[in-house]
């Protein structure tokens, strides 16, 4: 049942070093404020998951706090490129980064396997990429290790299992909830229902805390018992949106290129925006 | 006839190559920056009932400026159904449903796979490139394929890094092999003019160029020995209306 | 894309002999206007598929339409059996009924391999039970056309796939449709979404046609290049109900247990209320 | 104290019996009939927080009224969340997020086991009942089952005509061999009392009885060599305050 706490607390109950950690978000409701506050908390050691790490991991990464990135599409979306995350895969820089890596459609049926309690899930998928080996082509790397081929038992079709994904933790961002912790969000709604319902524990960061929760076109709805625990984080998903409330800053994400691409002035950003920044 | 200005760009001249391919009534699972202009380009000229889909799970979109990330909310609040991640690739992309999908790559070979994912070795790469996303679904389920990219002697290789994306895979019948259900890539659209796949090779060759393009320019930027296609064409230029109505949405999207 | 057609029309063009036909329809928005226009229309040699034949597929079956049934609970909710059915696969009556018997879940997931252009879908269900095999227990039937063990490539664990439903014709009922032929339906949306996706034709009922759909809260939205035919039926799913228009006839469904009792007395509703009515 | 009025019909102590089997804050997917009854009873008594879930894709419900199907309007209009028949097997019930699962009968045998499908043989029955529905994955997946059904020789049977839904299987170990998540039944709530297994044998003994009622008379409508549990005790009866939440709902379902 769902705990409304301050972010500073529901982090620090819910995130430990080492832990597999989930933020998502589909470009829109991106939990930026629990992202930062993992960096301020200065946990180590994390597998981060996520369809497209953004702005947020790279943040997250370049801060040292990612052993591994399990990942679909990692880009500054209309920008360009994640340079931390580049800097870590590339130069190791601050630490060697992990990557196990998917499609979209791999990792969200990832996801959807482990919201259904089941071991893998099935997909037409990757047949002829070089993403069903770990090490790409020419090279004899050991099998990827979340990909498998699956035969079809009635027709004996090949196909593509993903194992599942159930993360340690899940942590997105919504418009609402109410007073008893039920959860809402809308518009593109993405993957977070899953993500939630795949992990163990999980933190949603809200708009708004409200006394009842009116029926929304589109809404998805996480009772209070599935979630662990709610924190009132307004503006918690700047520099991206929260529909019915602010718009994507895209002058913040083409800014991001230049704060990223040194390590000097990224040290400078984390100590001012994170380190500096009073705790919420 | 509109008159044909002579000053385009590059992107323009490409986007409206592109918009032109898409015909009206057609379900088009649409990618950020060219892919969107041209998909919303063509749903403003001659494709008013283009149905736009793009992978944030918003189905026959309708935005009247261009979206700067393919999750914009100008997407989910013009759309006629917004579904969740997984439903928009298992329900809409894989069963074969959309017409025609629109990739970028940043290197392509001459069977149409694409790198999205590294140059140089995977484990220790020169340079690490976003990934996959969407595209090796779109590329392997959707009916058709349109392909835009900057012709360039680095993005035009015999052999891509690492194939994020199946084409041709390695000629005839590779697709059928790995069970592909979409016919692959019809069209590699480029600065230069349009590469189509020879019937019975599957090998890219020139189908058509733009006004003042030669094919030795189209081959010098080239990996590999393109061929120029029987009946190789010069291509229209854009048309006044269709360059307006372009800047028209670039315009707004700055706003 | 949607033609907008009348419903004689629509089901004149779309179901045919022989046909495999999903009516589908969780308890709400059950399509019955377009299930008696089946049997006026004297369609044999079907297929039925359903969840819950319910009243819609008993008349279906004692109208003498159905070779075989595909279904998951067949009985006459909170009244009890449904009789036309139980005749039919007790003492042959019209006709001999094969039968092809899952539970929910795996008649739910057996749509969702369908709209996901998948063979089978997998699901943790069936083990242990008489459903496993065609035939039930102690008797050495064949196995079970549509159910088999899959085994994760990941774990080893056994799981159960099922088949995917691909119907020739999915026929389901909505609140609206839009003059484009888009069509919304809301409240319990069950499996008419994935009956329509997975099928190769598709039938839809509503209350009305509107200018505009206006977005609301629980709707399913199926895109007009997603449906074959559109008709209007005002009061297409009763004695089942239309959230928003009308609601469950109780009494009908009660009504239904002594109407269907009686081969003559069903005889006797079948020309008064099918045959009898004038065409829509 | 309330009073306890002698004048309670059959299916009333079932349904109150039942309901006090339901702790607050817990979740439940409830069946229609008198599962629905218990569970909205609870919640209208000694349980205002517990979550009912029909599969009808409506979780979190709180109908004023009984509803007479699973899926009536009511059930809708006043959830938390209405979700498609696929997600409400595949995401809620699969994963053993419910904690407890209602189910009634037409046979059960002495390991729990329940057939809801035939009469007879399977090919050829004698009664064609109406099938599974969502029964099967209900008692594989719920962390604990509830079964409610009367306590005949027709329905308490040495073995069941079919296994619907599986209880113990064939006894101790048989649901871990099968890989079914959930603990399986732990009351049978009849008309004369209430069954829970023997943590050793996996049997149904008798460990409550209403008051009038025998051990003689259990056995009488049992089907198998019916035991009484050690410290068998006789169930307290409805209260006022019991019986007078119930009839209120049962009056309004009739309006």
């Amino acid at each position: 049942m769902a705990e409304i706490v301050p972010l500073a607390e529901a982090i620090g109950a819910a995130v430990h070093d080492g832990d597999a950690v989930a933020m998502e978000g589909f470009t829109h409701l991106i939990p930026f404020a629990a992202g930062h506050e993992v960096i301020r908390q200065r946990r180590r050691d994390l597998t981060l998951i996520r369809m497209t790490p953004d702005l947020i991991y790279d943040q997250l990464i370049g801060a040292g706090c990612a052993r591994k990135l399990v990942f679909s599409w990692g880009g500054n979306p209309g920008v360009g490129s994640l340079h931390r995350f580049r800097d870590a895969v590339e130069r190791s820089w601050p630490a060697p980064l992990e990557i196990e890596e998917h499609s979209h459609a791999g990792m969200a049926n990832r996801y959807v396997a482990g919201a259904s309690g089941l071991p893998f899930a099935m997909l037409r998928g990757y047949r002829g990429t070089g993403l069903m080996e770990a090490g790409g082509p020419g090279r004899d790397g050991p099998q990827h290790p979340s990909i498998r081929a699956v035969t079809c038992p009635f027709t004996g079709e090949i196909l593509t299992a993903v194992s599942a994904l159930n993360p340690d933790v899940a942590i997105v961002h919504a418009q609402r909830a109410d007073t008893s912790g039920n959860v809402q969000l809308w518009g593109i709604t993405g993957i977070q229902k899953e993500a939630v319902l795949a992990a163990r524990r999980s933190v949603v960061t809200v708009e708004e805390i409200v006394p009842a929760l009116d029926p929304r076109p589109d809404a998805v709805v996480l009772p209070a018992w599935t979630v662990s625990y709610v924190a009132a984080a307004p503006g918690g998903s700047r520099p991206s949106y929260a529909l019915g409330y602010y718009d994507r800053d895209n002058d913040a994400y083409q800014a991001w290129d230049q704060i990223s691409r040194d390590r000097e002035r990224f040290g400078q950003w984390l100590d001012t925006e994170i380190f500096g920044a009073a705790r919420v | 006839m509109s008159e044909h200005p002579a000053d385009y760009t590059a992107d323009e001249i490409m986007t409206v190559t592109a918009a032109r391919a898409l015909r009206d009534g057609r379900t088009c699972f649409v990618g950020i920056g060219l892919p969107s202009g041209a998909a919303n380009l063509a749903r403003a000229t001659h494709a008013p009932g283009l149905v736009l889909i793009y992978e944030s799970g918003t189905i026959g979109t309708k935005p009247d400026r261009l979206p700067l990330s393919i999750g914009d909310g100008i997407l989910a609040e013009t759309a006629d159904a917004v579904v969740s991640v997984p439903e928009i690739f298992n329900y809409w992309l894989q069963p074969g449903r959309i017409d025609v999908g629109f990739l970028g790559a940043a290197q392509i070979d001459k069977f149409g796979n694409i790198n999205t994912t590294v140059i140089g070795d995977y484990s220790d790469p020169k340079t690490r490139l976003p990934g996959a996303g969407g595209a090796p679904e779109i590329a392997a389920s959707c009916r058709e394929v349109i392909v835009i990219v900057r012709q360039t002697r680095r993005a035009f290789v015999e052999h891509v890094d690492f194939i994020t994306s199946v084409g041709y895979g390695s000629g005839p019948g590779s697709r059928e092999r790995l069970g592909l259900t979409g016919a692959g890539p019809g069209k590699i659209i480029t600065d230069l003019g349009v590469l189509e796949p020879d019937p019975q090779t599957c090998e890219f060759t020139a189908t058509g160029l733009y006004p003042g393009v030669t094919l030795d320019q189209a081959r010098e930027r080239t990996g590999w020995d393109l061929a120029a296609a029987p009946g190789l064409v010069t291509l229209p230029p854009p048309t006044a209306t269709e360059l307006a109505a372009l800047r028209r949405f670039t315009t707004r999207a700055k706003e």
